[in-house]
């Protein structure tokens, strides 16, 4: 990364699909770092979202690709909430995303990530909400770390933040039919 | 010495027919002194004189302001001068401060080693009887009806001359004798230094007494070469009303307080104000002091450099030493 | 008869006398001898003529002659008052010590200011009060010429003793009744004969050691050649060096010139007498600009003259004692002997 | 109690005065303690000035203008700062507390600044003064009370 | 002439103390000269004060100081003495802010006067410039109160500009009921001036009085006084037959303080009043 | 001396912290104090009228009123004073109010101060005089110097409001900087469409005489009262007869590099500087003319139909006086060649931004399509490397330009207008685009335009086959980028200029280190210089854009409008005097005086004594603080009268 970043290079053709597929304008950004400072998973990844939205502005795109930004990003929206150029970054991010599955940009590293959100969707698709004790248990064993946060269990129960069973919300009907028109 | 005074003559002869008059040293009262004269006729050469005792500041001859034209010098007069180095500062000084002209002076510089305190030889033998001197470069020997006494010069010298910076002549048309070198870095403000070893109080005492002898007679402002003022000076008005009549330890305090202050930045430390003082008081301390400060916060010491500006009369948007 | 008392005794007898009188005695102070407000504790010295005359005594540098005080009345606001009070000091004095040239400056004094003009009210009450005790002077120094003035530097008119030391004892000659009232009798012994002997020698062999460098005349005659040399050029040529300070007439036992100026403190104040000298540029200059003795040998000239000439016109008397004072104190070295000398010498 | 020291104030029309005026419509309380004399400019300070008022009785020196740049006559206060400065290294040498001077620069919008700068220096002033720390002689505490100083001793020598 | 008997004692017997006084008038004289009426506080004091034309007075204003001025006013007035004032040093300056009933100090007469009594049955010329004619005021009421015992009187006055000229009132008196020939002039030509022009020494040559008989006073600046001399030694004037005072600083006025003298002479006891052939005898000095 | 002393109770203002009544009675027992008064608000009508009475009928002279502050209402009871009959300078004010009652709290404590205050005042106020404002007649006339748009714009306000001005403009043309422009930010409107009018509009105005060609060679006077000389330099071409048909700048054989163009093409030595220029007129470089040099060539002359060639004309110096000036000298590029890194002037495709102007506009070298120097070839890449000679202390311009950001961002837009393929790239390192519409301005050439901006200074430029390789950095990225590109503009930073500075020295009015003319305060008196009636417009006194050099072309030609609507000026009377008879002649005065006020002066006995020009002294008494023997003295606050203020304060009873 730390290569001289040759400008005359740049990849227009990711310019282009990144602003087509995401329909924002790159150039909107103006680098203020709102974003970043909203975002809860920030401070634990390499390239914080600002970052992301200056690289895709130089058209570099490998390492955006491959940075697990992408993958970490919750989808919280905080960014496109607070951005004062009114730039989607959450959609950025969701673009960016797919071309990476598209592109067959996914290393070893990041499985559990995809597994995660495998496991996340299933348990909402289930219960139309976070299922966490379940939705934990299960990743961990899959990932072959079964003791891992362990520790948290017990203040996590005291303080009843972890609950045993699901609960599950009302109309699973309509639920399945989001995912449903989703998939399609 | 007496070499010297024989290149002396020479040059002033030589001079002679440039200027209308030389202001050299001849005689005094005793053997101990000498006195300022002035050479008008080549036939009055052999007056002059040079020896371990020629004290005085000349310079202070120099500004027409003290002395209106026609009364000591006519306006238009050539003037011939003999300057050591420290009185040489003083004439810088004029010079920087556009009240003597150049063109009009013919300067005679020399090496000077130290003048002889003809007071520290008081306590040794009354020097008010003193009818002969021998005197060579180590030591001199002096002699009353009733008593003699020998001293070693270095002894003797005058306060200034043992913190001497400036042996030779800095500004000057013709230089006689080789140049003195100064074999070692002398602080120039030790006699403010050591005053400054007393307490606050201390000082204040101190003061006190020195400014209670105080006469007023004035020779301290009179006889510097920068108090050129004369007759208008501050301390001779009513309007304002700056000064008291009074002659006592206050009001002489502020008397040389106010002097001091018009001589900040401008004091070339050639000591006269307290060679002069009849009441042996160490008047140029005060200015010697604003001297000290001066060289500390803008490296300024009045009567080396011609053409600067005076710290007083300028400033910078940032001050390196004032915060 | 003279009486005598050894050095060790006279601290003694200063203590006693500073009981009954304010006692002035020279002191030791920073290389120099000052005459000052006898003080026990810081002794006295008798080894040099002390700086300044003895004239400040009798004739302070400042002197309060009068307070004024305005007073206002606040329910009468455009209405100011005036008090007036005139200050004459009334102190028995003793000048103890000092040289004959410094006793013939306060004879001096006294022919001008009470003499046959205006009476000064302060010097004179000063005077009646004050006693003198003369110091013989034996080794003159190089300035010396009380001589040539009629004066000799072992005989004080016009004083109340005299004393002349002899070793390690002093001489006490009462010239006046008021004198010998302060010889107490438990100090003093008599003289031994050969002692006076020696006294007698030795002030005949100080005025030898004096050498005259001028001669006078009479005093008229003196008075009449100095005004016909007043427009020697020599003035000018004399005076070259001379700074126009005020050392020669302060230091001097006969300068007596004086100015008056008020001092205000809000309401009140003083009007002071202090020393002034005809030496100082601004001394005749006047409101409008004008100064009849702008050039320093003009000042020069007219202290010279007044003691040469014009107090000898006036006043009878010669003002100068001699005491070398000013030619030893001239910060630009300018000896009046010498010029007495070479103006006399043109006429 | 002591009696409030008094402090005399030098300062310029166009800042500090102004600035203290400031802190006066803003009723910013201050000890009663600062006489101001209002000069054009600090510019026109002759350190003999706030030498005469030590030496007179004060028991302080306030002086104040207007920051270095900002002057209204472009240079005058920074002038004013060598010599005050000068001033305030040169007062210990004749036994003068050099704490007794201070000068200052105040804005016309640092009424808040005066404040402080009045109730700090105050308190060193009351500091000095309880222990008479400094003054230029006794005669100089002396002047400022009612007392008749017009004197007539005489204890000169000669 | 005044002797020397004639001396001022002060309260108490000293001189350098003055008698209080009041300032019961006074009033604008030219733009910078003020003349004031005094009268001692002392009522008995003030009926006997008398003076000679040509004496002066030193007047205190405690706290600016002590100046010496010449009484204007007439030898017969009683009840009051009057002074002009120009404004000048610290202490003129300071009795220009005065207003009338302040208190002030008064040391006088002080000095000789004018020997009019040697002017009797001779022509009297009188020279004045500016300020000058103040002295020559009293002198010229004392001489009209017995006019017939002198024979003309010509008095030429001149000043820098008509706004200059002092006592105007008593120039058109001593013209109109005193039989005095009057001759104004000034420095130079001024619109609506219907007298003279020209520097007073100037006027004198063109007037040109007669020596015979005669006695000339003068007063005014010094550099007037000079040319004023040559003129009238020009005319003929013989040393004793001219007469001038002198303006010295004094400070004490009793010839004890040493600054007003010219030679042996002091202004202040033994002037201010000489005759040219006095002053030729002292060293020249002026 | 009779002083009248009021206090003044300010409603309660006053009275609830300070005992008035005891501070009046206090009064009473200052010397020369003959009345004391309370008033509830001395400023009102009944308390003014009471204070004239007073002094009416107690014949004051002296007037102490303890009050407000002085900065309030000093001018007010000056009013009073004059009403009454009084000189309105033996008013002295204490400040019982700001500085007293609103700031004590203990009644004694704020008492006793009232007191001092009143002992200061009486004290001050027995030593003042009465002083009389001289008054100078006023000059209606109105010198610009310098014809860009901000001389232009100041010209015409004063001349529109009736007034005659003359325009000093040392080119051959008027128009400065803004005609050498091609669009102008925010709004990208053509320059030339809208100064040209203005151009013509002045040259033709009745009120306005032009002299381009011309110098100001020396200044002297003062307020309302200027003597000016103009030198008006020989053109060599009559301007009566020329036609400005332009036939002989065809003709001549000369070819010199044309300043109007930065020296991107040639001009020859008779040349009209730009089509539009005012006066359309040619003029005859001197130095390069064959006929002047040598005699020889004179084709010029030949071809001129109207005979208007006059090589035998000479330089004309007019002496003119003025009320007013107003300086609009405008600015320079600083010289960039220091900086080494980016090409030394070695690479001919690193120009000036003022250069790109010149391509960019249709009446420039290129006829308005972009060409690199070089080759005459459309740039595909084009950089802009902003702060060349800003922000920048190590080269000693640590200031901002403040226009680079925005032509910059023009320069992207108007590149991307004319080459739609190009690639711009703008290296910033802060934009700054404060003004109305700039930000959006700025916004759109990234948005709409596609601006790449890098966010990093460039470090080096060099070559490498054939290219200009930019060596910068992306801060933004935290990495080191490179650029390749065809054309680079340097956005160089403005500085004051070398004939500013020697023109301020004529004028006596006081410049920065980088040439720019200081304002007399950087707040409230933006237009004014140092020196009274000497007014400043434009980017002569700091870099500025068009609108804001319009505004204070604007702001300096009211100045001067003020001024000369009075035919008479009252100068201030608290200035310094000098005492002749105490100046010894050391002229310190003189050294530190900063409106060269004090001048030599030489007395009938030959000496020399200092003496002030009143109407130039601005009243800070530097001098008096300066000179030893008191000789000067600055009225109002002399010696005497501040030492009596002090005294007052030090010899007073205590309550």
């Amino acid at each position: 990364m730390n290569r001289t970043l040759k400008l005359n290079q740049v990849d227009d053709q990711f310019i282009k699909q990144i602003e087509q597929n995401s329909g924002q304008k790159l150039n909107n950004c103006y680098q203020c770092g709102k974003c970043t400072a909203g975002c809860p998973i920030a401070h634990s990844t390499e390239f914080p979202p600002h970052k992301i939205m200056r690289m895709l502005q130089l058209g570099i795109k490998e390492p955006v690709l491959a940075s697990a930004t992408i993958w970490l990003c919750l989808s919280c929206v905080t960014c496109t909430a607070r951005c004062p150029k009114e730039v989607d970054l959450a959609h950025i991010m969701d673009s960016l995303r797919e071309l990476a599955i598209k592109e067959g940009v996914t290393q070893a590293r990041k499985q559990p990530i995809k597994l995660f959100e495998k496991l996340f969707l299933d348990a909402i698709k289930q219960h139309g909400k976070l299922y966490e004790m379940g939705t934990l248990a299960r990743f961990n064993l899959l990932t072959l770390q079964p003791v891992k946060d362990l520790e948290l269990l017990w203040p996590l129960l005291k303080k009843g933040k972890l609950k045993f069973t699901p609960e599950s919300i009302n109309d699973l009907e309509k639920l399945a039919q989001i995912f449903k028109s989703s998939q399609s | 010495m007496s070499e010297l005074l024989n290149e002396l003559k020479e040059k002033v002869a030589g001079v002679l027919p440039k200027v209308t008059c030389f202001i050299g040293y001849g005689a005094g009262f005793d053997p101990l002194r000498v006195a300022p004269v002035f050479i008008r006729k080549t036939e009055d050469i052999d007056r002059l004189q040079w020896n371990r005792f020629c004290v005085h500041n000349l310079a202070t001859y120099l500004p027409p302001h003290k002395y209106p034209p026609g009364f000591l010098f006519e306006a238009d007069e050539k003037i011939g001068i003999l300057l050591k180095g420290c009185d040489s500062r003083s004439v810088v000084q004029l010079l920087q401060e556009g009240i003597i002209d150049r063109r009009k002076l013919v300067i005679i510089g020399l090496p000077c080693w130290g003048m002889i305190d003809v007071t520290k030889l008081q306590g040794r033998i009354d020097i008010n009887k003193v009818n002969r001197v021998e005197l060579d470069e180590q030591t001199i020997m002096v002699f009353t009806n009733q008593a003699e006494v020998s001293a070693d010069v270095s002894e003797l010298l005058y306060d200034k001359c043992k913190a001497c910076q400036h042996p030779n002549t800095l500004i000057y048309d013709e230089f006689m004798g080789e140049k003195r070198e100064l074999t070692k870095d002398i602080e120039p403000f030790t006699q403010v230094s050591q005053l400054e070893q007393m307490g606050l109080s201390a000082r204040a005492e101190f003061w006190d007494k020195q400014f209670a002898r105080c006469i007023r007679c004035k020779a301290c402002r009179n006889v510097c070469p920068l108090c050129y003022c004369q007759n208008q000076c501050l301390l001779d008005t009513r309007v304002p009303h700056w000064t008291k009549e009074r002659v006592d330890a206050q009001s002489n305090r502020w008397f040389h307080l106010i002097r001091a202050f018009h001589l900040a930045g401008r004091c070339t430390d050639c000591g006269e104000c307290a060679r002069v003082c009849p009441m042996n008081i160490p008047i140029n301390l005060l200015p010697m002091k604003m001297n000290q400060e001066l060289f500390e916060l803008f490296n300024w010491r009045a009567g080396t450099r011609e053409g600067e500006k005076p710290p007083l009369m300028s400033f910078q948007l940032e001050e390196e030493k004032i915060s | 008869m003279p009486k005598s008392i050894t050095q060790d005794k006279l601290a003694d007898w200063l203590n006693r006398i500073s009981q009954k009188y304010q006692l002035w005695a020279s002191q030791e102070r920073e290389g120099i001898s000052l005459l000052s407000p006898y003080q026990p504790e810081a002794g006295f010295t008798l080894e040099r003529i002390p700086q300044l005359s003895a004239k400040g005594v009798l004739f302070p540098q400042s002197e309060c002659m009068l307070k004024y005080c305005y007073k206002k009345d606040p329910d009468n606001p455009e209405q100011t008052d005036l008090s007036l009070e005139g200050v004459e000091p009334h102190l028995k004095t003793v000048i103890w010590g000092i040289p004959p040239c410094d006793v013939a400056g306060i004879n001096f004094f006294k022919h001008v200011f009470t003499g046959s003009g205006y009476h000064d009210p302060y010097f004179k009450a000063r005077h009646s009060e004050c006693l003198i005790v003369a110091l013989a002077c034996q080794q003159p120094e190089t300035t010396c010429f009380c001589t040539a003035v009629g004066g000799s530097p072992v005989e004080s008119p016009g004083a109340d003793l005299l004393l002349t030391r002899i070793d390690h004892e002093y001489v006490v000659e009462a010239i006046t009744p008021k004198g010998a009232e302060l010889i107490d009798e438990d100090l003093f012994g008599m003289p031994e004969e050969k002692i006076l002997k020696v006294v007698e020698q030795a002030k005949k062999s100080a005025c030898k050691s004096l050498e005259a460098p001028f001669k006078l005349e009479s005093l008229p005659v003196t008075a009449d050649k100095m005004l016909k040399v007043f427009e020697s050029p020599h003035w000018k040529e004399a005076t070259r060096a001379c700074i126009s300070c005020g050392i020669c007439t302060f230091i001097c036992p006969t300068c007596y010139c004086f100015n008056m100026a008020d001092e205000a403190q809000g309401m009140c104040g003083e009007r002071l007498r202090c020393w002034d000298a005809c030496m100082f540029p601004g001394y005749t200059l006047e409101a409008s600009g004008h100064n009849p003795r702008l050039a320093k040998f003009q000042r020069y000239r007219n202290r010279l003259s007044h003691k040469f000439s014009y107090l000898i016109t006036n006043n009878q008397v010669l003002g100068c004692t001699g005491c070398g004072r000013c030619i030893k104190e001239c910060p630009a070295g300018i000896d009046m002997r010498r010029i007495i000398a070479h103006l006399l010498k043109e006429v | 109690m002591q009696p409030e020291p008094r402090i005399i104030g030098f300062l310029c029309h166009w800042c500090s005065y102004a600035g203290a005026d400031m802190a006066g419509t803003s009723r910013m309380k201050q000890p009663a303690s600062v006489r101001i004399v209002r000069l054009p400019c600090t510019g026109r300070i002759n350190p003999l000035l706030p030498l005469k008022a030590l030496m007179d009785g004060a028991d302080g020196v306030l002086i104040s203008g207007c920051h270095p740049g900002d002057c209204h006559y472009r240079e005058g206060n920074l002038y004013a700062r060598r010599k005050l400065e000068l001033l305030h290294r040169f007062l210990p040498f004749v036994g003068i507390e050099p704490k007794r001077l201070r000068y200052v620069w105040v804005s016309a919008s640092e009424g808040a600044r005066w404040q402080t700068i009045v109730e700090e220096f105050t308190q060193q002033v009351r500091e000095l003064n309880q222990t008479l720390e400094g003054y230029p002689s006794e005669g100089g505490k002396a002047s400022f009370s009612n007392e008749d100083n017009v004197s007539s001793s005489e204890d000169k020598s000669f | 002439m005044m002797t020397k008997d004639h001396k001022y004692r002060g309260p108490g017997g000293n001189p350098y103390l003055p008698r209080l006084a009041t300032i019961t008038k006074l009033y604008p004289e030219t733009p910078n000269i003020i003349s004031l009426h005094v009268a001692l506080n002392d009522k008995k004091e003030m009926a006997g004060f008398s003076f000679e034309p040509g004496q002066v007075a030193q007047l205190s204003l405690f706290g600016a100081g002590e100046s010496t001025f010449v009484i204007n006013s007439a030898p017969k007035q009683k009840d009051y003495l009057q002074f002009s004032i120009m404004k000048a040093g610290e202490v003129t300056s300071a009795f220009h802010e005065l207003s009338v009933g302040a208190q002030i100090g008064l040391r006088g007469p002080l000095g000789n006067c004018f020997p009019y009594h040697e002017f009797g049955k001779k022509n009297i010329i009188l020279i004045a410039g500016g300020l000058g004619l103040a002295p020559l005021r009293p002198l010229m009421f004392h001489l009209l109160t017995e006019r017939r015992k002198y024979a003309d009187i010509t008095l030429i006055y001149g000043a820098r500009t008509p706004d200059d000229l002092c006592y105007l009132s008593d120039l058109d008196d001593w013209e109109d009921h005193g039989n005095v020939k009057i001759i104004r002039t000034i420095d130079r030509e001024v619109p609506g001036w219907g007298y003279k022009v020209g520097f007073v020494p100037t006027i004198v040559s063109q007037v040109a009085p007669a020596p015979k008989n005669t006695v000339a006073v003068t007063c005014g600046p010094p550099i007037m006084i000079k040319f004023v001399l040559v003129e009238l030694e020009k005319l003929g004037f013989e040393p004793h037959q001219i007469y001038t005072t002198l303006e010295r600083r004094m400070k004490c006025g009793l010839g004890l303080c040493g600054r007003c003298n010219i030679g042996p002479k002091y202004v202040c006891i033994d002037g201010p009043v000489f005759s040219l052939a006095e002053l030729k005898k002292l060293p020249n000095e002026m | 001396m009779k002083i009248g002393v009021f206090i003044c109770h300010c409603g309660n203002n006053i009275s609830a912290a300070v005992g008035v009544e005891l501070v009046a009675r206090h009064a009473l027992r200052l010397p020369g104090v003959v009345c004391a008064h309370t008033i509830h608000h001395a400023c009102s009508e009944p308390g003014q009228l009471l204070i004239q009475k007073c002094i009416r009928e107690k014949g004051l002279n002296r007037v102490v009123i303890g009050a407000c502050s002085p900065r309030v209402h000093e001018a007010t009871f000056q009013r009073v004073l004059v009403q009454a009959g009084l000189n309105p300078y033996l008013l002295e004010l204490a400040n019982l109010r700001e500085q007293c009652s609103w700031v004590h709290e203990d009644r004694e404590a704020a008492t006793r101060k009232a007191i001092d205050l009143i002992d200061m005042a009486v004290g001050k106020v027995a030593r003042l005089q009465p002083l009389l404002s001289s008054k100078v007649d006023v000059n209606k006339r109105t010198l610009v110097i310098g014809g860009g748009i901000a001389g232009i714009q100041a010209a015409l306000d004063v001349a529109d409001s009736g007034h005659e001005v003359v325009l000093v403009e040392r080119t051959p043309t008027i128009g400065g900087n803004m005609a050498r422009m091609d669009k102008v930010f925010p709004t990208l409107d053509c320059s030339a469409c809208i100064l040209t009018p203005k151009m013509v509009e002045l040259a033709t105005h009745p009120n306005i005489t032009l002299h381009t060609y011309s110098e100001v060679e020396q200044v002297s006077g003062f307020v309302g009262n200027f003597k000016v000389q103009i030198r008006k330099k020989a053109r060599l071409v009559d301007m009566e007869k020329c036609t400005g048909c332009g036939a002989c700048t065809l003709k001549c054989p000369i070819k010199a590099p044309a300043e109007f163009n930065l020296g991107l093409d040639k001009r020859g030595a008779v040349y009209i500087p730009f089509p539009q220029a005012v006066p359309h007129i040619p003029v005859i470089d001197k130095s390069i003319c064959t006929y002047v040099l040598k005699k020889k060539c004179g084709l010029c002359q030949k071809i001129c139909p109207t005979d208007a060639i006059a090589f035998e004309q000479q330089d004309e110096v007019l002496e003119e006086e003025f009320g007013a000036i107003i300086v609009a000298t405008g600015y320079e590029l600083m010289d960039w060649t220091v900086y080494g890194e980016y090409g030394h002037g070695k690479y001919k495709d690193v120009i000036t931004s003022l250069q790109y102007e010149r391509i960019l506009s249709a009446s420039g070298p290129t006829g308005g399509h972009i060409r690199r120097p070089s080759d005459g070839k459309e740039p595909e890449v084009i950089a802009i490397i902003a702060c060349v000679g800003s922000r920048d202390a190590a080269h000693g311009r640590p200031y901002c330009s403040s226009v680079c950001c925005m032509y910059s961002a023009k320069y992207a837009m108007l590149t991307r207008e004319h080459l739609p393929n190009s690639r711009v790239y703008i290296f910033y390192m802060d934009i700054r685009a404060y003004s109305k519409m700039y930000e959006e301005f700025v916004q759109r050439a990234q948005e709409k335009y596609g601006a790449n901006y890098v966010r990093g200074r460039v470090s080096k430029v060099f070559e490498r086959n054939g290219r200009l390789v930019l060596q910068g950095a992306d801060t933004l990225l935290g990495q080191p980028v490179e650029l390749e590109a065809d054309l680079v503009v340097l956005a160089v930073g403005i500085t004051g200029t070398a004939s500013t500075i020697a023109l301020a020295k004529k004028l006596n009015i006081s410049h920065d280190e980088y040439g720019f003319l200081t304002e007399s305060h950087p707040k409230l008196r933006p237009v004014e210089s140092s020196t009274p009636g000497i007014f400043i417009a434009g980017a002569c006194q700091s870099p500025k854009d068009i609108p804001l050099t319009v505004a204070q072309a604007s702001s300096a030609a009211s100045k001067v409008l003020g001024l000369i609507s009075h035919d008479k000026l009252e100068t201030s009377p608290l200035v310094a005097e000098v005492n002749i008879r105490r100046c010894v002649g050391c002229f310190r005065c003189l050294d530190v005086c900063p409106f060269s006020a004090i001048e030599e002066q030489v007395l009938r006995d030959g000496s020399k004594v200092a003496r002030v020009n009143p109407a130039l002294c601005q009243g800070c008494g530097l001098c008096s603080a300066i000179c030893p023997p008191a000789a000067i003295a600055l009225s109002g606050f002399t010696d005497d009268q501040l030492i009596s203020q002090m005294e007052g304060l030090c010899s007073q009873n205590p309550v």
